[in-house]
């Protein structure tokens, strides 16, 4: 596989980074460009677009199950199905960024350049091979995001969410990065040296591994734990999703943690061989996770934050996913599960914040859960599709979140963790509460004394992504079929580790 | 043993620094006190053969990264602080506790770490830290080491993309 | 030679007075500067290592940990800087804006 | 006699060429081995021993300059005048203001000083040749530290310089100081980055980030074409300022006079904004001594520039009168061009404005260097391919055992 051959089957990233480039060379060159509000925006969601029809046309070809660049990244039907995923995310963020910015005033090209190359970094993440490639691409998506959240120079509350973001995140490296100096030296066997890649680890390690490598293990874990907001590293999660910019909070709690997930996923595959040294420990974390999740959402009042604290509790969820890896037979359902679910949360969970970002274009300042109360007079079809995301995230049916929970609950019956698959159901319970409070609060209180006013801004951009995330989750509710063909593919990952 | 005692001293002032950067209340001492710690660690390398990364830890961390750090606390003016007594000594507590235990773990697991059935030559090791065997290493097409450096090049234009745009003043 | 092992115990204090560091600052530059302590303490171990395998492996994760750094460093600076100008302060507990 | 002189010419050249080749034990002592010693000792004494000189020549060349007669009290055509400024400087009140951080300000011109001597560490003086027992030739750089990181090196020195600047501006506790330290950090760390693509394009070129690689490389004919007469191998045509097209030099040149904070880039201590900027609460032997220490930064960078763009210890020429002189006088007499460069220029611009400094650092000389590096590597291939000739980098193992380089 030359470097050219390599180059070609990560194109989706390449269309992604050079539109990135093209959306800041307009920004800073072209006057025309520069006076329209949104061209940056539009040329970027083409991008993504055009980079998603690559990645979709190739699906379904079998040929693509190979290791690029000698082994730095693993281009195979697991990394296609995230990046379809991180695509369409990100693609909605886009369209949601497009009314956001353009409502606060603060229509920058470099805005849509940055979502772009964080989505390059995203995307990386599923795909690294190598851990060092993990630690680039997770810096990448990080340090993105890290400027994103501090985009509003003139919010107080967006710099600070940035200042802690930065610093928790640089945190996180560094422990990702000295866990992987550990497990370079770990996985040294006699005359061979030490190697960070996926693929030749699994070769290297012993059933009872040097006290080195699971050293470096756990600190690479806690690394990833960090970015995916597992509890007890979850600390920053509720600060920085409030204090962020409400569409970069959207792609940032959906983004994060597809990629994190994946890279997770794709490295305990890697190490099911020593399930019993870390498997006990990150079904703690699992538990802890939902539980601290869920108790906490209860108890906000921010709509905001009880947003964040449900994507802690859903980090649990998909958690159960990683976890069922361990057990060889349930593995093609633990990543089917793990996939769907991922999926699932990224649209619910963008319909959600971008509903948030529609009302504040209405003038709905949405902060707090009184904020909206009696919404369903005053935008009806707003407040009916968030209805629709809070019941698909507390997992009702008909919606996609029963679907992935039913999955994930199955996968962990499968592989006999059966105290994860009852604190999966038992906290489902709690979330239904606060999920549905927030639709009571909608349907049946009563509305404050703020009147409509509609701004100028058309929020096109808005509408559109929660029409199209409300759309899908009913749908993919239903049918959940519908996408078998990418999950099914991506079950190949288990013959092609 | 000279090259023991050498490593002894470079520590003693390496872990010195580290800590003066750690426990000193005022951020330019503070910052003197790591670059103190950097140029150890050059020093170390160029010890161990790694004459240009040492080269580059010099240029780079102590001539780069640290005058930006110095630049920002001047900028600010964030001086000598006044004396303050937020800082929780419950929380310090549990830091430095924290940090023990981390310390006991990261030590087991370096202190009788041996590399496997390796004994390399000083002179073969001092042709691999050359910028030659580096740049044949970093760009060799056969390797995976070609992949991450154009990652790396995409996350330095997001860098400068982001310095730009967070302190640009006209919004 | 002096032992590897060494190098790895040198570079595991380093790390953890990095750590710690963290934990205990109030001044968010001086926490960024324990993060930056953590990351060469990273460096370290992958140079100590490299150097005993005898190839320049370590150097490359080095090389590439070198530039996240300075990439973090421009970004970081860049979002105190900008936090400095709108509050004059930059006090990790006098950012307390964000609470439920 | 003057017949027989013409028609001994050429044994004669040869006899006192060999004058210049030294065996490679003398009563025992391997003389390789002691090299560096020698440079060391003659670097240091030479850098130290101009300093108080370079004052007096700066004042005269200006003075010419602006048609005045410059120092002329003390001795003859003021000759004087520097023993006499150094005894004033010690023996000046050495004042200590008060509310400063007293160790950081005792400290800074110290780093200002060691710093750019440590820049002497790895500058090659000349190439002397060995004979060895067997009869062979072999050449060792007069330099004090060999080491295969030589540029880099430099570069690490030169940036390690703001230290010195930088803490004195902040330990002081003054605000001149202050903005004179900040002002000299942001300039260093803006020209450094075009310092550092300019002299890339050189070690593109060379194949080498060696000092010594690199001088060895422009001992080459002119462009490396075949067929020129062999007294342009090596010479002024062949070295790197002409080789690598101009612009890296002129790059280097303006971003050298930056790094070192002199006219028209003095801004860090522009007496009339800043008083005297980060050295404005520096009295009597501390003064002295920052002040020497930036001579001294002047000497290693044009050190620097003389080796890797002017062609080291080679003579303009490579024929009979120029042969002669040994290298490290033509070494020094480049050097001393590049101070007598920093005079002119003081002599006649007037200072930029700040803002100015910083858009010619970014937008001009920054984009243009990255141009550059692009265009020359591609120039390098496609001359590699034409003449069919490996990358330069080879030519440094071709010994060249011309005596006296």
């Amino acid at each position: 596989m030359t470097n050219l051959q390599s180059l070609n089957a990560i194109l989706p990233v390449v269309i992604i980074a050079i539109t990135g480039m093209v959306v800041l060379l307009g920004e800073s060159c072209l006057a025309f460009w520069r006076r329209s509000t949104s061209a940056s925006g539009i040329v970027s969601f083409v991008g993504i677009l055009i980079a998603g029809m690559v990645a979709l046309f190739r699906l379904d070809q079998p040929m693509l199950h190979f290791k690029a660049f000698n082994g730095a990244l693993a281009v195979g039907p697991f990394t296609q199905a995230c990046t379809l995923i991180l695509l369409l995310v990100s693609g909605l963020s886009v369209l949601v960024a497009l009314t956001y910015l353009d409502n606060r005033g603060l229509n920058q090209g470099e805005y849509y350049a940055l979502l772009l190359f964080a989505t390059c970094g995203a995307i990386l993440m599923c795909a690294a091979n190598d851990l060092i490639v993990l630690f680039v691409s997770v810096e990448l998506l990080s340090v993105a995001l890290y400027i994103l959240t501090g985009f509003a120079k003139t919010d107080k509350k967006g710099q600070e969410a940035a200042l802690k973001y930065f610093l928790l995140g640089s945190f996180a490296a560094g422990f990702l990065l000295y866990g992987i100096a550990l497990v370079f030296g770990g996985t040294s066997i006699s005359g061979l040296i030490g190697t960070t890649n996926l693929t030749l680890m699994t070769a290297r390690i012993p059933d009872t591994p040097s006290f080195m490598f699971m050293a470096g293990l756990a600190l690479v874990l806690v690394g990833i734990g960090f970015k995916a907001a597992l509890a007890p590293f979850h600390m920053w999660a509720p600060d920085v999703y409030q204090g962020a910019p409400t569409s970069v909070t959207g792609f940032m709690a959906t983004a994060v943690k597809i990629g994190a997930f994946a890279a997770l996923l794709r490295l305990i595959s890697h190490l099911t061989g020593i399930a019993h040294f870390w498997l006990p420990a990150l079904e703690v974390i699992a538990v802890l996770t939902m539980v601290v999740g869920n108790l906490m959402a209860v108890t906000q009042t921010n709509v905001k934050r009880m947003l964040a604290y449900s994507s802690v509790a859903h980090a649990g969820y998909l958690l159960i996913a990683v976890c069922a890896c361990a057990s060889t037979s349930a593995r093609p359902e633990a990543l089917q599960a793990g996939l769907f679910y991922l999926l699932a949360y990224g649209l619910m969970t963008m319909g959600a914040f971008s509903v948030l970002v529609y009302l504040s274009s209405r003038n709905h300042d949405c902060e707090t859960v009184q904020d909206i109360a009696g919404l369903v007079k005053k935008e009806p079809l707003a407040a009916y599709l968030m209805a629709v995301f809070m019941l698909s995230l507390g997992g009702i049916p008909p919606t996609m979140g029963f679907v992935g929970k039913w999955l994930l609950f199955s996968a962990a019956m499968q592989a006999h963790l059966v105290a994860l698959a009852v604190t999966l159901a038992v906290v489902s319970m709690v979330a239904v509460f606060y999920y549905l409070r927030i639709i009571w609060t909608m349907c049946f209180q009563d509305a404050g004394s703020d009147t409509l006013v509609s701004t100028s801004v058309a929020p096109t951009g808005a509408q559109v992504t929660i029409v199209v995330a409300a759309a899908m989750s009913l749908i993919l509710g239903v049918l959940p079929a519908i996408v078998h063909p990418m999950l099914s593919a991506a079950q190949t990952l288990v013959q092609h580790l | 043993m000279p090259a023991i005692i050498l490593f002894w001293i470079l520590a003693i002032v390496c872990v010195g620094a580290a800590l003066t950067m750690v426990t000193t209340a005022n951020p330019v001492r503070s910052a003197l006190a790591l670059v103190v710690c950097f140029l150890t660690l050059a020093v170390y390398y160029v010890t161990l053969s790694a004459q240009f990364i040492g080269a580059v830890q010099v240029v780079v961390y102590a001539g780069a990264v640290m005058v930006l750090f110095l630049f920002v606390i001047m900028l600010l003016n964030l001086g000598a602080p006044a004396a303050r007594t937020s800082e929780g000594s419950g929380q310090r507590t549990a830091a430095v506790a924290l940090g023990a235990v981390l310390l006991l773990v990261l030590f087991v697991s370096g202190m009788f770490f041996e590399v496997p059935g390796r004994a390399v030559s000083a002179a073969s090791a001092q042709a691999q830290g050359t910028v030659k065997a580096v740049g044949l290493t970093l760009y060799n097409p056969h390797l995976p080491w070609l992949f991450p450096f154009e990652a790396t090049s995409l996350l330095l234009l997001v860098a400068v993309v982001g310095a730009i745009v967070m302190t640009r003043r006209q919004v | 030679m002096v032992p590897v092992s060494y190098y790895l115990s040198l570079s595991a204090v380093l790390f953890t007075i990095g750590v710690v560091g963290v934990l205990v600052k109030r001044n968010p530059i001086q926490v960024f500067m324990c993060i930056e302590l953590m990351l060469n303490a990273a460096n370290l171990t992958f140079i100590a290592l490299g150097r005993f395998y005898g190839t320049a492996t370590g150097e490359m994760y080095v090389i590439f940990a070198l530039a996240v750094a300075a990439a973090e460093v421009s970004v970081g600076l860049g979002i105190i800087v900008t936090i400095f100008r709108s509050r004059q302060s930059i006090d990790l507990d006098e950012a307390a804006l964000l609470k439920s | 006699m003057l017949t027989g002189l013409v028609a001994h010419w050429d044994k004669l050249r040869d006899g006192i060429y060999h004058l210049f080749i030294f065996p490679e034990y003398w009563h025992g002592i391997r003389l390789p081995a002691l090299v560096p010693y020698v440079a060391l000792a003659g670097i240091f004494a030479f850098t130290l021993g101009i300093l108080p000189m370079l004052i007096w020549i700066e004042r005269v060349v200006i003075g010419l300059m602006q048609d005045r007669t410059g120092p002329n009290r003390l001795g003859p055509r003021g000759l004087l005048q520097p023993p006499a400024d150094v005894l004033k400087l010690f023996f000046k009140e050495d004042i200590q203001p008060g509310s400063i951080d007293v160790r950081l300000y005792y400290l800074a011109p110290f780093i200002s000083m060691l710093v750019a001597l440590s820049a002497g560490a790895v500058i090659p003086l000349q190439a002397v040749t060995f004979r060895n027992p067997h009869g062979g030739l072999f050449t060792v750089p007069v330099t004090p530290g060999n080491v295969n990181i030589g540029l880099l090196f430099m570069l690490a020195a030169s940036s390690l310089g703001v230290y010195g600047i930088i803490l004195a501006g902040w330990s002081s506790n003054n605000k001149y100081s202050l903005l004179g330290g900040l002002r000299a950090s942001a300039q260093i760390i803006s020209y450094e980055l075009a310092m550092g693509l300019s002299l890339l394009c050189v070690v593109l070129l060379a194949g080498s980030v060696q000092l010594d690689h690199i001088v060895n490389a422009q001992n080459t004919l002119p462009f490396g074409i075949h067929g020129l007469p062999a007294f342009l191998k090596g010479s002024i045509f062949s070295w790197y300022w002409l080789q690598s097209l101009l612009v890296p030099v002129v790059i280097y040149t303006i971003a050298m006079i930056a790094e070192t904070n002199r006219a028209p880039f003095d801004l860090p201590e522009a007496e009339s904004e800043l008083v005297a900027g980060f050295h404005t609460e520096y009295t009597s032997m501390k003064f002295a001594t920052f002040f020497a220490g930036e001579y001294v930064n002047m000497l290693m960078i044009c050190g620097l520039n003389a080796s890797v763009f002017w062609g080291g210890w080679l003579p303009p020429f490579n024929c009979f009168p120029f042969t002669f002189i040994p290298g490290f006088v033509w070494y020094i007499l480049k050097v001393m061009m590049g101070i007598f460069f920093y005079t002119w220029l003081r002599a006649t611009l007037p200072r930029l404005r700040y803002d100015a400094l910083m858009n010619l650092g970014w937008k001009r000389m920054l984009p243009l260097a990255l141009v550059w590096l692009f265009l020359l590597a591609g120039y390098s291939l496609a001359r590699t391919a034409v003449t069919q000739h490996a990358a330069p980098a080879t030519v440094m193992t071709a010994a060249h055992v011309a005596p006296g380089r």
